[in-house]
């Protein structure tokens, strides 16, 4: 209604304080991605603590949907003026967010697409600030394959397959792979979890003993890749590469046991986020999609 | 006599609902907000999934048995329901039935299992836990089914009275099984089986059609909560309800049944969901860390139930 | 010339072991017909059959005229029996009304019709002698006989055309019993057919019309009651008579006491009570039901939290206080539960398990089990109390509930305790092993050892009591001594806090509110 | 006499060896590579942390318990060698048995809320659940912390004999803890306790220390697991053994442990961690996927215990 065109929707009951709330709503609070997300967004808080105030919340685990929804309907209650959220599905919670948009709340899409189509259904435009998973898994694709020439066996480590972004970045693999005429011979999910992707890797090592590389939806499977190999006594026969650059990934990488991995800047997505949402709420121009970089983490590059 | 037994009773729920309030007036003071109509509605948008899938819980409890099975079950049911009006393409009614029975398909297969091949309940239902999440990956491609406005409504607020038709049915659940429980024949057959198998038996009652029928319902029920989720997001997750059926067991749990069968009330368990959901959104609108969501949460739960045991031992005694 | 009721021809069960061998009997209608045998001659098996519980190998059963085959104890009641069994079928968490009519609840709609329900049961609980307790009392708070009570309530709820009372006089007082027969009398009269199970031989020649004796799992006699006397009935059970024994009285007071209770009080004793007890006698513990006689033993070994006073252990150790059942067994006090099924027997396990429990320090070094020490004690034991079993490994719930009650004895022997509290001991146990169990104790006294008997069998209490105290209305009134008193006596004392029937109802009837008005 | 049952109950075990059989040659005729010595190996690195806890869970049921906080104190743990040894410095010996404390703590809190509070064990473990989970996030700020090269050692084969440590004081945890359960006072007591507590009581057995001393067990090789998980994975994850709670119940139930108490075996829950183990194995091997995955692992739990059962009423009558 009216509220959505509202430029300063400055409900908060509290007036004592006239600074705006933003809710950062992500996937998960217990994976290292979204703690750097969270990190990032509290330091760019504490360094603009004048402008705003910052609620952060997350869901149990990462396919909660209807939590994430109960979320985004709790910070309407709370009466929070933006809400920056990195969804877990990209249909299931429109509907919550056009309740959002309805209550004059500014909402900014980071980190997983919203789906357009739907978008669309509700007449909702939100901005979307975020990396291509697609680009970043075949940049470190096309890196792996450099190593590697044409025929050799590979296998790829997907995520929750329920997710988007596991799906993204398969399939970056799978175009990366595809181009440089690598033999894709495995490609199973393990839940992006380290302890599954032990017992995945070392059963697709039994399955292939020709496979030369593991290409790993995210860092916690390169990582129980790495120790799977480990214990096959394939170290350095079989390259691995992963994805988002968590920290305890970088001392592998420094020791060669693993290739490469993505960083997609966590800390930057809610950064741009935060701010993409500042904006909406100070003018009363449509905001833009904003891309966040992808970078490929080599040996080199750390040091 | 009866009246002291009704005031006894009514002081043990009231030991509940004093645990309640005390948890309303704690976030009431650490969050601003949380005293609004707003905080009120979201509230009562959460509850029927797991207030239906409590009551199916608490039923099989008391019977002596557990289900694992729901949360999975209900995840099942939602994206029956989605393929069932997106795909194929069904009025949304009977896209509502084929979700229902899709749950008590589910249940049916595990009271089978259970009654009359004497197959422990935990591990039939940890047996379909497994599968009815295989089953719902399956129907949906493991993707998220959109379904759209039309589902949406049953969890919207109705015109006049203001709480959604889904709230309605979760509370005509409680109250039919609350009834069901406490006024007829089957109830006390229940709580017989529950209590004591060998004596019932004894006594003329064969628990093998009433162990069936109540994890037929639970089955049902969970169906039902998978309408009211696939309602609440306006879509059908293939994810949904992982790790349900450990708060519908704490629900019960706290609201007073026994894990050992033949004790238990509906109504208690009702305020054992009432005490979860308001924890969650209190604990989200303060922002706590995951962390410390996850140390809050643990220790409500034991608290709660210390508080039950301790008003136990010191009314007995 | 009566009708036949019930004809059984051929009837055989076997587990193992055959326990039911061509069974051949009839029962006239009006007809009271008593089933006696020893502990394991199958007479619960027997009847399990007709109530449908456990399936017969082979045999017919013929009711009324027609094949009766029931597939569960659900056919059983359709065909109109009914039946009381021994092991008490009461569900703790429902009500007195809602347990005697579980199988036909009045309903409308499915509805429960809670006024009508307390009218059906208003009858019978005055017609079994529970007149004082409201018909919605949760049945968890009863006491055994009162448990006992409800079951035979239960079973003369239906009017049915066989009814079977296995043993249902073990837990209950005199005058409760005779009631019971007066009761039966009058079904008999009215054309029913009572199938009556007992171990106590007297009653059984008083109330019965036909007697039958089951040994070695066939019917050996069958005979008209007036014809036989209590001699006759143990010879025919056991194929030997047992000489009467001379009793000697115990040494007692020559020592310094080793029990001293001092004052007590708990929640449902709560008259103060003092006495002493001494190595070397034999003291009974005598009362009506709901006299408090199981709650003092329950208090003795430390199970019931005291109000006021304590309760003091004295041995060459020095003294302790006895609070917790875990220190009583360790200074030395064994105890006998009345319920064995829920207070004594560890189901699923075997007899040798159950028998070596407490005293399984003696067949260990280290902590470490001594099976074959294990194995050679328990065989004893079985022998010692002849108990029926295929052997220490067989399971115990297998057992008959004589047997069953023998093991627990067993249990406390072999832990070698220097007092023993026992509750019933010899409930559901026949005759030739009662003698023997008095044998056992008689010797136990004679070695210096205190033994605590509740009983709600007088005659027991003559037998084994050196002294006996009186509870009444959960107050101790009364100690005699040994050979100072007669049945009557005890009865009088018995009924002393009773004036009139009026005040046996308040004294009782107002448990249930002392204990829910409790803040 | 004595022979008979020891023969009844080789044949019991071999109901689920032949299970175990069955599901080895199923998977060697799927897949090409299945009877090889690396999948051997690497199925035998997979048994120690499963296999430690289940023998935890096993004693904790058969007690008349339940443990659902193993997978979060294994995780707790496995978080607090990783920090000892990184952030600490701590030598290796030492994060160990720091880690298993830490596991010890738990399980203690879990035995003192239920032995002397008198609470029931499915509750407090379960908010036990939530706050080591909490724990384990704080200990590593949600991060997974790489330990690296020395710890993995633990579960790499040693040199002569061919298996590792791991594998090694899991299988001794497996044979001492059935050695006391069979052959020990405590383990008659404790069976005892798990079959009739009122009982127990009566013959002057208190069961409140056995309870936690139990649970405190189950707590420190929850912790053991912890580091046989740390050193699987080389590195620390707060996120390791969510689930595993029902992973280690569904081994102990096929391998003949009642969840009623005072009935179990050891041997059997160690033959439940291979079964539940070696079908992990197959179907990653087979390359099934993930749907189908969960239906073959339902159906697989289900049916082993159906030929428990079948065994059970065919030995039986
Ligand atoms: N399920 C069973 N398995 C094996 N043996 C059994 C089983 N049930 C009963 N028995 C055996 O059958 C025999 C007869 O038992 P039953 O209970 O009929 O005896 P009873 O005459 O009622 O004895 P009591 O006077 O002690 O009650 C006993 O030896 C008992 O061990
Ligand atoms: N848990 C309880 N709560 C309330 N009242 C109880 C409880 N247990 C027993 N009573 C009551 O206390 C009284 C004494 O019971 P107790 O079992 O000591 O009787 P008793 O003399 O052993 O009788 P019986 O011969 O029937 O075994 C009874 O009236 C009984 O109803
Ligand atoms: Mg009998
Ligand atoms: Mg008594």
């Amino acid at each position: 209604g009216d509220a959505a065109l509202d430029p300063h929707p400055s409900k908060s009951t509290d007036d004592s304080d006239p600074r705006p709330v933003v809710a950062l709503i992500m996937k998960s609070l217990a994976n290292e991605f979204f703690v750097t997300m969270a990190n990032g967004a509290r330091a760019h808080q504490a360094a603009h603590a004048d402008q705003y105030r910052l609620i952060v919340n997350g869901i149990k685990n990462e396919v909660d949907l209807a939590e994430q929804v109960g979320l985004i309907d709790q910070m309407i209650a709370s009466r929070v003026d933006a809400i920056v959220i990195s969804p877990a599905g990209s249909k299931a919670l429109v509907p919550a967010l056009a309740r959002a948009v309805d209550a004059g709340i500014a909402v900014i899409n980071i980190d997983n697409r919203l789906d357009q189509d739907i978008l669309a259904e509700y007449g909702l435009e939100i901005p979307f600030v975020g990396p291509d998973n697609f680009l970043g898994a075949k940049m470190v694709g096309q890196y792996l394959a450099s190593r590697l020439s044409e025929g050799d066996e590979v296998a790829i480590l997907e995520g929750v397959t329920t997710a988007f972004n596991a799906g993204r970045r398969s399939a970056g693999f799978n175009e990366a792979a595809a181009e440089a005429g690598l033999n894709v011979v495995a490609q199973q999910s393990a839940q992006w979890d380290q302890t599954k992707a032990v017992t995945v890797t070392s059963a697709i090592l039994v399955q292939h003993p020709n496979l030369v590389a593991i290409l790993c939806g995210n860092d916690n499977m390169a990582l129980g890749a790495a120790a799977a190999v480990n214990q096959a006594g394939k170290r350095g026969k079989i390259i691995i590469v992963g994805f988002d650059n968590i920290s305890a990934v970088q001392n592998l990488i420094r020791d060669k046991t693993i290739l490469a991995t993505v960083d997609q800047h966590a800390d930057l997505l809610a950064v741009f986020g935060i701010e993409s949402a500042l904006e909406a709420l100070s003018s009363t121009m449509p905001i833009k999609d904003k891309s966040t970089p992808v970078d490929l983490i080599t040996s080199e590059s750390l040091d | 006599m009866d009246r002291l037994r009704f005031l006894k009773q009514h002081l043990e729920e009231n030991f509940i609902v004093a645990s309640l309030i005390l948890l309303i007036l704690l976030f009431g003071t650490a969050s601003d907000n949380f005293f609004s109509v707003i905080t009120l509605t979201t509230i009562l948008n959460q509850l029927p999934a797991l207030t239906v899938i409590t009551v199916g819980m608490t039923l099989v409890l008391i019977v002596g048995g557990i289900d694992l099975s729901v949360g999975s079950v209900m995840g099942f049911s939602a994206t029956v329901v989605g393929v069932a009006t997106v795909a194929w393409g069904l009025p949304l009614p009977f896209a509502c039935i084929v979700g229902l029975m899709a749950g008590l398909m589910c249940g049916l297969t595990n009271g089978i299992l259970v009654s009359y091949l004497a197959l422990p309940s935990f591990i039939v239902t940890l047996g379909m836990l497994e599968m009815a999440r295989g089953l719902a990956y399956i129907t949906t491609n493991s993707q998220t089914v959109y379904i759209g406005g039309a589902i949406q409504k049953i969890s919207l607020p109705l015109p006049i009275i203001g709480v959604s038709a889904a709230l309605l049915v979760a509370v005509a659940t409680v109250i039919v099984a609350h009834l069901a429980l406490t006024r007829t024949v089957m109830g006390r057959f229940i709580i017989a089986i529950g209590t004591n198998e060998q004596a019932a038996r004894m006594s003329g009652i064969d628990a093998r059609p009433y162990r069936l029928c109540i994890l037929a319902a639970s089955g049902a029920l969970a169906g039902l909560g998978g309408i009211f989720n696939a309602a609440y997001l306006g879509s059908a997750d293939p994810n949904a309800g992982i790790g349900f059926e450990l708060s519908a067991i704490a629900a019960a749990v706290i609201g007073g049944t026994s894990l050992m069968g033949g004790r238990g009330s509906i109504l208690g368990a009702f305020a054992g969901v009432l005490i979860i959901t308001i924890l969650q959104n209190g604990l989200a609108q303060i922002g706590v860390s995951e962390p410390a969501k996850r140390l809050i949460t643990g220790a409500v739960i034991i608290v709660a139930v210390l508080i039950d045991r301790w008003r136990g031992t010191h009314s007995a005694s | 010339m009566a009708t036949t009721r019930l004809s059984i021809s051929g009837l055989s069960k076997s587990y193992s072991t055959p326990v039911l061998n061509d069974v051949n009997l009839s029962i006239n209608c009006g007809e009271i017909h008593a089933i006696v045998g020893e502990n394991g001659a199958g007479k619960t098996t027997l009847v399990n059959i007709l109530a449908g519980i456990t399936h017969k190998d082979a045999g017919e059963i013929i009711l009324d005229g027609e094949r009766y085959a029931p597939s569960g104890p659900k056919d059983g009641f359709n065909a109109g029996v009914s039946y009381a069994a021994q092991e008490l079928s009461i569900i703790d968490t429902l009500s007195v009304a809602e347990n005697i009519w579980l199988r036909e609840l009045p309903h409308k709609m499915c509805v429960i019709e809670t006024a009508r329900l307390e009218q059906k049961t208003r009858g019978l609980l005055d017609l079994v002698g529970l007149d004082y307790l409201s018909s919605n009392t949760p049945t968890e708070r009863l006491s055994l006989s009162e448990r006992q009570l409800i079951e035979l309530a239960k079973a003369l709820a239906a009017d049915a055309r066989v009814v079977i009372l296995d043993e249902p006089t073990a837990a209950l007082a005199g005058p409760q019993a005779a009631r019971l027969h007066d009761i039966i009398a009058t079904r008999a009269g009215k054309g029913a057919s009572i199938i009556y199970i007992s171990h106590r031989l007297g009653d059984v020649l008083s109330v019965a019309h036909t007697v039958s004796v089951l040994r070695d799992g066939q019917v050996v006699s069958s005979a008209p009651a007036n014809t036989l006397t209590v001699d006759d009935v143990i010879h025919q059970m056991s194929g030997q008579s047992y000489p009467k024994r001379e009793i000697s009285p115990g040494a007692a007071h020559e020592k310094k006491p080793v029990l001293e209770v001092d004052k007590v009080t708990t929640k449902d004793l709560p008259h103060p009570i003092s006495c002493t007890f001494y190595p070397g006698e034999i003291v009974g513990v005598a009362g009506l039901a709901g006299a408090g006689k199981s709650e003092f033993l329950s208090a003795l070994f430390g199970l019931t939290r005291l109000r006021t006073g304590r309760i003091s252990r004295y041995s060459d150790a020095g003294s302790i206080n006895i609070d917790d059942p875990a220190h009583a067994v360790r200074s030395g006090i064994g105890y006998l539960g009345e319920e064995r099924l829920s207070m004594g027997l560890f189901n699923g396990h075997s007899v040798l398990a159950n028998m070596m429990i407490p005293g399984i320090g003696s067949c260990s070094s280290l902590s470490f089990l001594n099976r074959v020490a294990e194995r050679i004690s328990s065989q004893d034991l079985i022998e010692q109390l002849a108990i029926r079993c295929d052997g220490p490994q067989q399971l115990v719930e297998q057992l008959s509930g004589g047997n069953q009650q023998k093991t627990l004895i067993a249990r406390w022997l072999h832990c070698g305790s220097r007092i023993l509290l026992l509750d019933e001991p010899t409930r559901g146990v026949d005759v030739g092993t009662k003698s023997a169990i008095y044998e056992l104790l008689f010797n136990m006294r004679d070695e210096g050892k205190t033994i605590i008997v509740a009983s709600s069998d007088v005659e027991e209490l003559m037998t084994l009591g050196d002294r006996t105290i009186v509870f009444s209305a959960r107050k101790l009134v009364r100690e005699f001594q040994r050979d100072g008193w007669a049945e009557n006596d005890m009865l009088t004392a018995a009924f002393q806090e009773f004036t009139d029937q009026s005040t046996v109802r308040r004294n009782t009837g107002e448990l249930p509110q002392q204990n829910t008005g409790r803040p």
